[in-house]
């Protein structure tokens, strides 16, 4: 077990996003977590990356409880995070962006930190030349050089919010594929998406949310047939 | 109705759109299909002025539009409900609407055009003292299609109305386009979700890489190969 | 043209891995035969003044240009500087050069102070507390009459027992040479990349293991402790000190000048003082329309050229390089798979 | 009793302090709110309606209130003039960091300003003894000046003016719809150019309102703009950006501070101590004592 959640909360004002939340992530699966708009979804990947602070329960990640830690300490403990709208540095070159991830993302010191950044770049096969300031890219490449500049940190655990949303399905198929290659190199993957046939797809396990709460858990087999999950978030036309 | 001859659209030096041109006529639902990237929000963004074209014309109802500011062309009748849908957050879904109809002087028609778009989403009428920036996902969708029909416009532009929402939501929104199809409207959409968009839509373009490299009806689009292949992941 | 520039990146490529930029090696160079040629003391002054506006600038672009934070309290910073070295000689009885360094420290502390308080929040916000606490500085240098003399101004000895300003010229020189050669080896090394990480998306910085806080923390305290070390020279170089020295207008001009350098570039803000400084004072003789034309070219600036005289130069080198003027130097690397441009 | 009566004289001198530094403020506010314009040139306005309100009166012989109009007209005609000529060209021009670039605008706007006003009329003080000659007793023991009363009042009136004109009016919700989403406004037929240049000269004639209805108590001249300007922006920050109600309650806290600290400590010292309380007030509460997060708008 890699990451466990144990009934984690978090309020804003009077709505609770997330309301005891308890699950668990082995080491090496791709863990999908959906459920509909506003379920919480989101808000439980910020409080496992640090973003916010969660107002109950405990995060245990390899061992160790990281409930209420920073984001950049937790980014050191091994957990990267991708977001729903892309995050970089637009004044920064590719190589830069991704460099940062190395230099101050992971505990290990890295000795050539431009080459270990042009090996990661290789990895998600970035298409642009790496002095292309990052400014000057397109939607799907800085979703690629986010999700370079996460793994650079040399984590175990990558969260990916809504990598998919906006893509067509060619470059979700590369996507999907780097996605399994992640994991198969040994890191350990929780997914948030909207889009099922990506879910569906890929992962070992889904966690269901609604109204921050848990509906239900299982494989994509048990979850499809699952009724109540079927109505509560596919809705009744989805399934032709 | 619209008209887009040899359209060229550049960001600073990189050229996006490559002579682009397209007709829609009055009363139907047109798609505008392609990968990401491929310059289809360029597309709209230039069309509603939020873009500058740097070559070709675009004519709306037969007078030329090209680089107008967009407050003028909401006059001339076209409403653009955008990807991001650009809601007032801090003011209600009543100001938002009333805000929808800004160009619309008349009392009564402003008061017409509310009876219409709450009786076509009766969740707005619930919540019509709701601050918009409180609202869900879906309903904010919902809300931004209901401004953006404030003004009584000719044509409605729909930057992919379904993105980011979950399944259930995405088909309300889609039944919404059906019937504002049988309600007159000239519809224009960008779509990722291509079978559903195709299914509702009259005739499609492609685009690629800032070009347009097929067009037709939508039956002939979906038995199209190349376009099943490519958009459809069907393998 | 081409070998030579060459042949002088080969004497300047280690300069350049430290991120210290040739063209400004080539003009600390010239400017250490300057008093050679020039006899005139007035202009030497000039020349001094230039300089410490130079020196303040690049600690102003330090912050404003990499980690986005306005310090718009800049000119106190440096005020505090002058007043507590020369404080620290009348009652202390330190000696000037000692005073300096004290100065440096002094403000230093306050800076990570004020840093460790306010800086964490960013954004305008930042700049404003540290406009509120410099207007506090202000008043309470105005008002403290006992310590400070109030407005009929401090009186502080000199560094050097000559009327002649050559020692000044070289001492500001010396000084302005550091602070550009620490400012761009810290800010080409891995605390820079952090720095301006934070100051293009601090969320994105946080996520990838950079601690904000910190490294704000570090570059505000390291631009006030150089403000400081300026302000400390400015005292006993002028000899007399008034509270307006802290005035916001001053604030306002080192500003400008490191803006109309150019943000983010530190040399910028040196090159701009060595211009306008001196074009300020030519025009004296023009009184209010002077001002009003120093804000007329500033609107024009800020319209027409925000990148600045660095952008200028930059866009120049490019121009140059397109055709075949000068080598490029920068290196192409094409990964696999696609390149370039698939909008 | 003595002291009981003491305060009552500081909470009065303060309201009427506060209200002229709200009205500042809201000013200031709406520009930020709008325009994402940290405005540095808005004690410049204030200089202005001075200046006009002086001419008003001594050159063109209109009445105290006449003046004090015209001043606010002749700041809304500079105000379209300096927005047109100087924030629109930018905003044609590039959006790339705009809030420091329009910053860095407005610091050269505040130095053409109070420069050419030193160049055409010179450093002199201009000023009238008195717009209504009297004071009215406000207790027992409590004498105030006709003219702070007055200024008071033009104060709250003008904000309740705009207040309903932002709220119930087509053009103020088409102001506070741009605040909130310019490419939304946009796309609901606004005419943003308008809008900004609109708010721009509007926020001036708040400026020059106050700077008018105070011209018996400072006179005008031309560096007169720099104290209402620290002012205003102490407020500003204080409350949060953006947050016209706030402001007035801002305006009262500043004014409150100022008056008690010159009390106990004597005049110099008002800025100091205002200050570091206003500083301590942000260490607990850093985006302004009444702000909202997430939510922008002007006002709520």
């Amino acid at each position: 077990m890699i990451l466990e959640a144990k009934s984690v909360s978090k309020r804003f004002g009077g709505l609770k996003a997330v309301n005891e939340v308890s699950l668990q992530v082995q080491e090496g699966e791709i863990f999908g977590l959906i459920g509909p708009n506003g379920a919480g979804k989101t808000t439980f990947l910020n409080c496992v990356a640090g973003d916010y602070r969660p107002d109950g329960g405990s995060i245990i990640f390899q061992g160790k409880n990281i409930t209420g830690f920073r984001p950049d300490i937790i980014c050191r403990e091994g957990i990267a995070r991708t977001y729903q709208i892309v995050r970089f540095f637009p004044k920064m070159t590719v190589l830069e962006n991704v460099m940062v991830g190395v230099v101050f993302g992971s505990k290990k010191k890295v000795k050539f930190p431009e080459r270990t950044a042009r090996e990661y770049l290789d990895y998600v096969e970035f298409p642009v030349a790496h002095h292309v300031l990052a400014e000057n890219l397109n939607t799907i490449q800085l979703k690629q050089l986010e999700l370079a500049r996460a793994l650079s940190t040399d984590c175990r655990l990558l969260l990916l919010d809504e990598v998919a949303a906006g893509l067509t399905p060619a470059e979700l198929n590369k996507i999907t594929a780097l996605i399994r290659k992640i994991r198969d190199d040994g890191r350990t993957i929780i997914i948030v998406e909207h889009l099922m046939r990506l879910i569906m797809n890929i992962c070992d396990r889904i966690f269901v949310l609604n109204f921050g709460e848990k509906l239900s858990e299982g494989t994509p087999k048990e979850i499809m047939s699952c009724e109540m999950v079927t109505k509560a978030y596919l809705g009744e036309t989805y399934m032709h | 109705m619209l008209e887009i001859r040899q359209l060229d659209v550049s960001y600073g030096y990189l050229q996006v759109i490559w002579g682009v041109s397209l007709k829609i006529n009055e009363g139907e639902v047109v798609a505008i299909l392609g990968t990401n990237g491929a310059g289809k929000t360029t597309l709209l963004k230039t069309v509603m002025g939020l873009l500058t074209a740097s070559q070709g014309t675009i004519t709306f109802l037969g007078e030329e539009i090209t680089n107008l500011p967009t407050f003028k062309l909401i006059k001339r009748g076209l409403s653009f409900v955008s990807e991001e849908r650009n809601l007032f957050p801090a003011m209600t879904v009543f100001e938002n609407l009333i805000l929808g109809a800004y160009t619309v002087r008349d009392k009564k028609k402003i008061n017409d055009a509310l009876e219409y778009v709450f009786t076509l989403f009766p969740r707005l009428a619930e919540r019509k003292n709701q601050l918009a920036g409180t609202m869900s996902g879906g309903e904010r969708q919902m809300l931004a299609i209901a401004r953006g029909l404030m003004h009584g416009p000719r044509m409605l532009i729909l930057d992919e109305p379904s993105m980011g929402l979950s399944p259930m939501n995405v088909e309300a929104v889609f039944e919404t386009i059906t019937r504002l199809r049988s309600g007159q409207t000239t519809i224009v959409i960008v779509e990722q979700n291509v079978n559903t968009t195709l299914r509702i839509a009259d005739r499609a373009y492609v685009l690629e890489q800032g070009r347009i490299v097929l067009e037709g009806t939508s039956a002939e689009l979906r038995s199209n190969d190349q376009v099943r292949e490519m958009y459809l992941g069907i393998c | 043209m081409k070998r030579l520039v060459t042949s002088l990146g080969k004497v300047f490529g280690p300069l350049t891995k430290l991120g210290i930029r040739p063209q400004i090696a080539v003009l600390f160079f010239a400017l250490l035969f300057v008093p050679l040629f020039v006899r005139d003391e007035f202009t030497l002054r000039l020349l001094i003044t230039s300089l410490m506006f130079g020196g303040l600038a690049m600690a102003f672009d330090f912050t404003a240009g990499f980690i986005n934070i306005v310090n718009f309290g800049f000119a106190a910073f440096m005020g505090l500087g002058a007043y507590s070295s020369g404080l620290s000689v009348l009652k202390l009885g330190l000696s000037p050069w000692l005073g300096l360094i004290f100065a440096a420290l002094l403000v230093g502390i306050v800076g990570f102070g004020l840093g460790v308080l306010t800086i964490r929040l960013g954004g305008i916000f930042a700049a404003c507390m540290a406009w509120f606490v410099a207007l506090a500085l202000m008043a309470v240098t105005a008002n403290w009459v006992d310590l400070t003399k109030g407005n009929s101004g401090l009186s502080v000895p000199p560094l050097f027992v000559t009327i002649r300003n050559m020692p000044y010229y070289y001492t500001i020189l010396a000084i302005v040479i550091l602070v550009y050669i620490l400012l761009a080896v810290i800010s080409s090394s891995k605390i820079g990349l952090a720095f301006r990480a934070i100051g293009q998306d601090v969320v994105a910085a946080a996520s990838s293991g950079v601690f904000a806080t910190k490294y704000k923390i570090i570059n505000f305290t390291i631009s006030c402790c150089l403000a400081g070390l300026l302000g400390g020279f400015y005292a006993h170089f002028v000899g007399v000190l008034t509270p307006q020295v802290l005035h916001t207008r001053n604030t306002v001009e080192i500003m400008v000048i490191s803006y109309v350098g150019g943000r983010g570039t530190i040399w910028g803000g040196l090159v701009a003082a060595l211009l306008l400084v001196p074009a300020m004072d030519y025009l004296k003789g023009l009184l209010e329309l002077r001002l009003i034309m120093y804000g007329a070219a500033m609107i024009l600036i800020m319209i027409f050229y925000p990148r600045g005289l660095a952008g200028l130069w930059t866009s120049g080198a490019d121009y140059l390089k397109r055709k075949g003027v000068l080598p490029d130097t920068s290196t192409v690397s094409v990964s696999k798979g696609k390149t370039g441009q698939n909008l | 009793m003595e002291m009981l009566q003491q305060s009552w004289d500081i909470i009065v001198t303060a309201i009427l302090r506060g209200g002229l530094y709200a009205l500042m403020a809201v000013g200031l506010s709406l520009v930020f709110g709008v325009m994402n314009i940290a405005n540095f040139s808005h004690g410049e306005f204030y200089m202005i309606g001075s200046y006009f309100a002086f001419f008003g009166i001594t050159e063109f012989k209109f009445g105290p209130l006449p003046s004090i109009i015209f001043a606010g007209l002749a700041a809304f005609a500079i105000g379209m003039i300096v927005e047109r000529g100087v924030f629109n060209p930018l905003r044609q021009k590039s959006k790339k960091g705009w809030l420091m670039n329009t910053f860095l605008l407005t610091l050269g706007v505040s130095i053409i300003m109070q420069n050419g006003v030193r160049m055409i009329w010179g450093s002199r003080y201009r000023g009238v003894t008195q717009f209504w000659p009297g004071r009215t007793k406000i207790f027992t023991s409590m004498e105030i000046a006709n003219d702070r009363l007055v200024a008071f009042i033009i104060a709250m009136i003008t904000i309740t003016l705009l207040w309903y004109f932002l709220t119930y009016t087509r053009t103020g919700r088409a102001i506070r719809a741009v605040s909130q989403d310019e490419t939304g406004a946009s796309l609901m037929g606004i005419d943003l150019n308008w809008i900004h240049t609109l708010t721009f000269a509007l926020s001036c004639m708040l400026a020059a309102i106050a700077g008018a209805s105070l011209l018996s108590i400072n006179p005008a001249f031309p560096t007169m703009g720099v104290n209402p300007l620290y002012k205003s922006w102490f407020v500003l920050i204080l409350v949060g950006m953006g947050n016209i109600w706030g402001s007035i309650y801002g305006g009262l806290i500043v004014g409150l501070l100022e008056t008690i600290s010159i009390y106990r400590f004597g005049a110099g010292w008002q800025d100091v101590i205002s200050l570091i309380i206003i500083i301590l007030i942000l260490l607990v509460k850093p985006s302004g004592l009444f702000a909202k997060k997430g939510v922008k708008s002007v006002l709520e």
